[in-house]
């Protein structure tokens, strides 16, 4: 096929990545950092779209501002889901945790359903429909947007994690909770930052990427895979890894669906990941942990 | 005082599906508000409907008929908005209990004939009969791209129109099928945007699908006509898609400017209760209603005399909504099929 | 300095210290002799606020402490050096240092010089500053959580067996460090199995035997009771 | 049972690196059925390297292992484990949300055969073995004073009994060669005392036995020969009286401990 | 598990009992429907405690091999016209063999890498469902199954088919006890506890762990089969991720690593989400509440109630307290 097309799924396919990056940065936080399977991830992206989508249409402000709302909103809201769920089940095993995640999953987007309505919806955003030509290759403004939004979020995060004071707290108390408290950690405040920060990521892609296509109250059960997907391909707690696993997974994804079947374009990205985990069990970019 | 008719509605409630499930749950009830407002059918008897959720699947189907004949011992069935469950629900239902399908356009539904089952939709066949010959003759493409969805129903799309456009000297330039599941459809669309066709033909079911399509084959930068399928217009989806369906074509047994009595009460009983707008889906579960009550009614008043009701139903003419409707012996309406155009974000029907 | 009176903890439906009751005065170093499963984590857990008291006051500079959270005891300068290292086995030493220094005491020595002292008394955390905790061998792990406890720069210090897996002229470092600590004005309250080295080291001493103190006395003394020499000296 | 004095291990010329660093160098030694040998030396000397590499967790980078006649070098695990090699692990390792006796009756694996289909069938055979393996699970956690503790959690153990419950579960195994890291880690000089009888019965059951242990009472007492290491390096073997007065030995490992061997 | 106890024993003599008069209690088919519902839950539940509970591994894999098992059957039946009893071992042999290939794959990692790996190949296994049209029919699924079949015996209504659930979930039950009071199942558990530990005992970690997930998927392949014959229709759907979250719900709520649980988990599934019909549109949120609010208070899941309230009544049993359950640091296990 010609050069055009081949250059444009590229591009398509880089920024459907990205959109998968912006969703699992949040979830490398809490997964990755705090060892919390969150289904519940994709809920709060969701919810990050209603809020963007009803405080432009019922207060009527412009998006941007109805976005960075709907981010501080959902921040709240997990850290309200950390107190009553995630911080009382913190030494439960895992799959309880799981399942209480499920169950919240569950609650919010059934919830979300019967509050905001059973119909699809639309995020009017000023750079939805306009189109930029760069090269041969044609985006929305709105698509640029995501790109851009994916890269700072993940740069910012990467260096939070890695150097400032509270990650190093963060990855304490993901590995040790006893030692991290006996060292002078604040658990429960790491607790309730990483969820307010995840929680609010997540919505802030919710908000992104919702005027990309329409939003209706299931839209997180895809966000959430694709999220994990990435997270694990990349490797447990490495935001380079997303970074990379995220814009593979959506090239392949793109170049796939274009080349050899559509149909198959899922499967043929879940081939991928399946030939990059059995490559490098613990993911693209991972801390090797020593030897098992 | 009799006791009420007491109607089971299954459909997609939750899910992926629910939106039309709504839809056509609304359509029902609203229709069911203007029988009863006018005293009901067969001297005061009242209509009551009994909403059951399939979540789209066909297991949940079962299970939703199972209990209202079972359980809730209901007097008709209304459901098969998907041909899946609708498929799976009558294996169930056949000669058991008056059962009339709605959306699902599967052949197979009415293919055996089961003696209390009727479906209202028009077949892909009698839909792609009409439209083809507005789409040669009015809207005029030299060349068509499709993109449908990857269902029986989608398929059977691309088989009927490739073989009827062709016919009328049109060129088919490819396909592509999508997943009921996907929400981002750029790269079939860069695929179809580089076969140059005229015209891309969008067969959706699903309203946000739709809507996302229409937005986005304009953001790839295509600016050729786009030709929406038969049976898929509603509101929403025009306002959803914005100003991409300016313009668009599409086909549909619905138009709010019909001409049946029946229509203008319904009309505005729906606009009183429901914040949607009147839409093909929400017109089909008024006609389920209609069929009923209209059978129940000639057949003497008896809710269970499901002989009779059948035989009434498919000897004579019944009035609705979308006009008179007519049966055949298996139990396959005959429905009119007109031409539809977005103009300023309207449907409107288009009349020669 | 640290009071605990009439302490119960319990696991479950089950109580493993039944009204333990010590004192340990400013400056005083300490220590807590029990065998196996006698109740001498427990009772220190509690203290640090890593198990909730099911009964009784424990307080520290005269402030209750027993409804805190751990992070609020170390600020007040009660630390805790834990049996089983509890280290972060994907952080660098340095890191574990770091974060020791993170909510301790602000005192007259600087988180530099701190870093410097801890090096200077244990050189292979020094030299190993950038492994990765769970790499290194057993008693190397050991001086990570000594070392991690000292930079909170303590005022009263609890060490859960702190020479377990250390060679033995490590752990002659270690009892030095211990006694100059001691020295310096800070308080130890210190459970070690090696009670000989222990009982040395110690001003006064906590007998506990199924969770109850059933001795109490100085060091000394105990050091010569017949019944310490056989009962947890094996002579 | 192999007959005492033959020999039952033999590494030659071990070597693991470590990235940069060789935690085990060039290591030779043997040892003979139904001795107890013990293996000392400073902290990271490289004895859990070692340790590591006998039970197959962690491949030698170079040099060979034979365990009873025949070459181990890389083998897995588990294979080492069925040849009968048991081992403890320094850093405490066991089943933590099984009871004691569960413990002790899953670690029984090697030597029990009734498989799920004759449980399913509940066969005679099954009912004998099981029968058996609960009476001997309990012998063996008896044997390490933790009878008492049977339905106990291990999670739910002092420090102190979880390292002797670690014991159990290598006894389990019938090891023919019992590998202990740092068993009296945790324990007082009086229980260090009766780990020491309990290792002398474990030999006198026909096992041998090596050993890795910071207390020299215990090492002194109990060890038939002693091997020392030091970064890696093997620096000193011979008997316990010997080797604890080498010089270099004092100086690198000892420093002014007393010893009474 | 020790059935030595008499109370015990008279217990499941009243269980047994109470189930086998259960269909004649009820007294109306749509009740039967869901005491066939519950027992194919049960049943499906119980093969995914294997890989659960027992060997301490999350699949999200497993209602692919439910629906393996299920096209298995159906396609023999309905395009070869094979008797539907046969199908059921040959739907289990189906569904084993693609367990054995997929498990000896993705078994070499663990933890949630194992998790997206079983996901992974649940989607291209349902990705082929729905696209190889030609042998099942693709998103428009098989309809016409016909009845399950033992000899003149057929299984059209729904309380000879829960005799027949009823049956084969005794079986898996029992089959699960004898799993884990024998060698093999207590190799399950080292390996779940810990596999370091367990590999130097002699256990070979990952043939132990494919001997389960193997014979997970085979008797989810039977559940399947015997699925599509009774509801006789089946559709992609039946792989998709929507039913494994329903039987890891289950699972968990009923208590992971029991028999019991998975049993009354599927019951309380399929009871609740029927009794909360009342609740109209707020059903499914009633439902995730409750979930939630049980998973919250109650995190060792249902059976744990009896467990509590056994410990309450014999206080020298231990249980782990809840404040030192972190697992340690470095320590091997986890
Ligand atoms: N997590 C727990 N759950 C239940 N019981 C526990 C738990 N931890 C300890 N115990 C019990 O509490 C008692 C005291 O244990 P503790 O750890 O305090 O003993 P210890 O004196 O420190 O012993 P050691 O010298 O072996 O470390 C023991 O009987 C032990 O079994
Ligand atoms: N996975 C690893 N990666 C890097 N270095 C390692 C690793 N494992 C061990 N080491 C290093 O190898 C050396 C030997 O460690 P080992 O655990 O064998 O010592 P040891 O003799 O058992 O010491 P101790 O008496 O303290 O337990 C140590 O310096 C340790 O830091
Ligand atoms: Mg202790
Ligand atoms: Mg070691």
């Amino acid at each position: 096929m010609d050069f055009t097309v081949f250059a444009q799924q590229i591009a398509n396919g880089l920024v459907n990545g990205m959109a998968y990056v912006l969703i699992a940065t949040g979830l490398t936080l809490v997964f990755g950092v705090l060892r919390i399977v969150n289904f519940a991830h994709g809920e709060f992206y969701m919810l990050g779209a209603y809020i963007t989508y009803f405080i432009g249409t019922l207060l009527g402000l412009d998006y941007i501002a109805a976005a960075a709302i709907a981010a501080i909103v959902v921040a709240g809201l997990g850290i309200a889901a950390n107190k009553l769920i995630f911080w009382p089940l913190r030494r439960d095993h895992e799959f309880t945790i799981l399942l209480s995640s499920l169950g919240l999953a569950l609650l919010i987007a059934n919830g979300g359903e019967l509050l905001f309505g059973a119909d699809p919806k639309y995020i009017e955003s000023p750079f939805a429909d306009e189109v930029l030509d760069i090269g041969t290759v044609t985006l929305t403004e709105q698509r640029v947007l995501v790109f851009a939004a994916a890269v700072v979020a993940l740069v910012a995060v990467y260096l939070f994690i890695r150097y400032s004071r509270f990650g190093k707290m963060m990855r304490a108390t993901a590995q040790n909770p006893n030692g991290a408290a006996l060292t002078g950690i604040n658990i429960k405040l790491v607790h309730a930052y990483t969820f307010a920060l995840a929680c609010g990521l997540a919505a802030l892609s919710g908000a992104l990427v919702g005027p990309t296509v329409m939003i209706f109250p299931t839209i997180g059960n895809w966000a959430v895979l694709k999220g994990f997907i990435v997270v694990i391909m990349g490797g447990l707690g490495s935001v380079t890894g997303a970074l990379f696993a995220g814009l593979l997974l959506g090239v392949i994804e793109s170049l796939g669906g274009g080349y050899i079947s559509l149909g198959f374009m899922e499967a043929i990205g879940y081939a991928m990941i399946i030939a990059v985990l059995l490559w490098r069990p613990n993911g693209l970019f991972s801390t090797a942990r020593g030897l098992r | 005082q009799q006791p009420p008719l007491r109607i089971a509605l299954i459909g997609p409630m939750s899910g992926t599906g629910a939106f039309e499930g709504q839809l056509g749950l609304e359509g029902a009830q609203a229709m069911a508000a203007v029988i009863n407002a006018n005293g009901g059918i067969a001297g005061g008897r009242k209509l009551e409907l009994l909403t059951y959720d399939d979540k789209g699947s066909p297991e949940d189907g079962v299970s939703a008929a199972k209990r209202a004949m079972e359980q809730d011992n209901v007097d008709m069935i209304v459901g098969g908005w998907f041909s899946a469950v609708a498929l799976s629900m009558k294996e169930v239902t056949r000669d058991k209990i008056i059962t009339v399908m709605t959306s699902s356009q599967h052949p197979k539904v009415t293919e055996e004939g089961h003696k209390y089952l009727f479906r209202l939709n028009a077949t892909s066949a009698m839909m792609s009969e009409f439209y083809s010959k507005a789409i040669c003759e009015r809207i005029k493409p030299k060349s068509i791209a499709f993109i449908n969805v990857n269902d029986d129903w989608g398929r059977l799309e691309l088989e009927n129109y490739t073989k009827l456009l062709t016919g009328c000297g049109i060129e088919v330039k490819g396909h592509e099928f999508y997943n009921r599941t996907d929400t981002d459809f750029t790269t079939a669309l860069t695929k179809l945007k580089s076969l140059n066709a005229d015209a891309i033909y969008v067969a959706a079911i699903n309203t946000s699908q739709g809507a996302t399509i229409y937005r986005q084959i304009k953001q790839t930068g295509y600016r050729g006509k786009v030709i929406a399928s038969a049976g898929n217009m509603n509101p929403k989806l025009v306002e959803l898609s914005g100003n991409s369906l300016e313009q668009v074509y599409s086909a549909s047994p619905f138009t709010e400017d019909g001409s049946a009595p029946s229509l203008k009460p319904w009309l505005e009983q729906y606009r009183k209760s429901y914040k949607n707008e009147p839409s093909f889906i929400a017109a089909l579960g008024a006609q389920a209603v209609q069929a009923i009550a209209f059978g129940v009614e000639a057949a003497g008043g008896d809710p269970r005399a499901y002989d009779k009701i059948a035989a009434a139903l498919k000897s004579q003419e019944v009035p609705t909504v979308m006009g008179d409707l007519r049966f055949s012996d298996k139990g396959q309406a005959n429905q009119a099929i007109h031409l539809v155009q977005i103009q300023k974000k309207q449907i409107v029907s288009v009349r020669d | 300095m640290l009071k605990v009176e009439g302490l119960k903890v319990s696991y479950g439906h089950r109580e493993a210290v039944h009204n333990v009751s010590l004192t340990v005065e400013e400056g005083e170093l300490v220590t807590l002799v029990g065998s196996n499963g006698a109740g001498k984590t427990t009772t220190l857990k509690a203290i640090s606020s890593l198990l909730r008291p099911s009964g009784g006051t424990i307080t520290f500079d005269g402030e209750r402490i027993d409804r805190m959270a751990p992070h609020q005891v170390i600020e007040r300068g009660l630390v805790h050096v834990p049996e089983g290292r509890q280290l972060f086995p994907d952080m660098t030493v340095l890191e574990h240092l770091e974060l020791g220094a993170l909510r301790g005491r602000p005192g007259s020595m600087g988180f530099a010089e701190r870093l410097r002292w801890v090096y200077d008394l244990f050189p292979i955390l020094a030299e190993r500053r950038t492994q990765r905790a769970g790499t290194m061998s057993g008693g190397q792990q050991q001086l990570v959580a000594f070392g991690r406890g000292l930079m909170a720069n303590p005022k009263c210090l609890m060490l859960d067996e702190p020479t377990l897996g250390l060679a033995p002229i490590i752990v002659d470092t270690l009892a030095d460090t211990i006694k100059s600590l001691h020295k310096s004005g800070i308080t130890v309250l210190l459970v070690e199995q090696r009670v000989d080295l222990a009982l040395r080291l110690a001003d006064r001493a906590y007998v506990l035997e199924t969770g109850r103190v059933v001795m109490e006395d100085s060091a000394q003394t105990l050091l010569a009771d017949p019944r310490i020499k056989t009962a947890y000296l094996g002579l | 049972m192999n007959p005492a004095g033959q020999e039952i291990l033999s590494v030659s010329n071990l070597t693991r690196i470590f990235g940069g660093l060789t935690a085990v160098r060039d290591v030779t030694m043997s040892v003979q059925a139904g001795e107890v040998v013990g293996l000392i030396g400073p902290n990271g000397a490289g004895k859990t390297t070692l340790f590591n590499m006998l039970g197959g967790s962690l491949p030698p980078s170079s040099g060979s292992v034979r365990f009873d006649g025949t070459d181990c070098t890389g083998a897995p695990s588990h294979v080492m484990g069925q040849r009968g090699v048991s081992r403890t692990f320094q850093i405490t390792s066991l089943f933590p949300s099984l009871t004691a006796l569960d413990n002790v009756r899953s670690a029984a694996y090697r030597t029990t055969r009734a498989g799920w289909g004759a449980a399913i069938l509940r066969s005679a055979a099954y009912r004998r073995e099981e029968e058996e393996l609960r009476r001997k699970a309990l012998e063996i956690l008896a044997f390490c004073d933790l009878d008492h503790r049977a339905d106990t959690l291990a999670d739910a153990m002092s420090y102190g009994e979880q390292r002797r419950l670690e014991i159990a579960i290598a006894l389990a195994a019938e090891p023919r060669l019992l590998l202990l890291d740092e068993p009296a880690a945790g324990m007082n000089p009086e229980e260090g005392q009766r780990l020491v009888e309990m290792i002398r019965r474990i030999r006198a059951r026909g096992v041998t036995v090596l050993l890795v242990e910071h207390h020299m009472r215990v090492v002194a007492s109990v060890c038939d020969r002693l091997v020392v290491l030091d970064h890696g390096v093997k620096i000193a073997e011979g008997p316990p009286a010997q080797v604890l007065n080498d010089p270099e030995v004092i100086r690198v490992y000892l420093g002014r401990e007393p010893v009474d061997a | 598990m020790n059935i030595n106890s008499n109370g015990q024993t008279l217990a499941i003599a009243a269980g047994l009992a109470a189930l086998a008069v259960l269909p004649f209690l009820s007294g109306n088919a749509y009740l039967e429907h869901l005491l066939v519902l519950w027992m194919l839950y049960a049943l499906l539940a119980l093969s995914l405690n294997i890989v659960i509970g027992y060997l301490g591994e999350l699949t999200f894999g497993h209602a692919a091999f439910v629906g393996v098992g299920a096209y298995t059957s159906a396609i023999l039946s309905t395009q070869f016209g094979l008797p539907p009893l046969l199908g059921l071992p040959l739907a289990a042999l189906v569904a084993a063999s693609f367990g054995l290939v997929i498990g000896y794959a993705a078994l070499r990692v663990v933890g949630p890498q194992f998790a997206i790996l079983t996901l992974g190949f649940g989607a291209i296994l349902f990705t082929i469902t729905n696209h190889w049209v030609d042998l099942t029919r693709g998103p428009m699924g098989i309809t016409d199954i016909p009845p399950m079949a033992i000899g003149p015996l057929t299984f059209t209504a729904a309380r000879e088919t829960y005799y027949l659930v009823l049956a084969l979930v005794l079986a898996t039950a029992w089959l699960c006890h004898a799993l884990v009071t024998s060698r093999t199942g207590r190799a399950f558990l080292a390996v779940r506890e810990n596999a370091p530990l367990a590999a130097s005992l002699g256990i070979n970690v990952f043939h132990t762990k494919l001997l389960g997930f193997v014979a997970a998927t085979a008797i989810a392949g039977i559940g399947g089969a015997i699925y599509a014959h009774y509801i006789r229709v089946i559709t992609p759907d039946i792989m998709g991720v929507h039913n494994v979250a329903a039987l890891i719900i289950v699972v968990i709520i009923g208590g992971r690593g029991t028999i019991l649980g998975p049993i009354l988990g599927a019951l309380v599934y399929i009871g609740l989400l029927e009794s909360l019909r009342v609740a109209g549109p707020l059903r499914m949120v009633i439902f995730a509440a409750l979930l939630t609010g049980t998973v919250v208070f109650l995190p060792g899941g249902l059976v744990s109630l009896w467990q509590r309230w056994r410990t309450s009544r014999k206080p020298e049993a231990i249980q782990p307290a809840a404040a030192t359950s972190y697992p340690s640091a470095e320590g091997g296990a986890k």
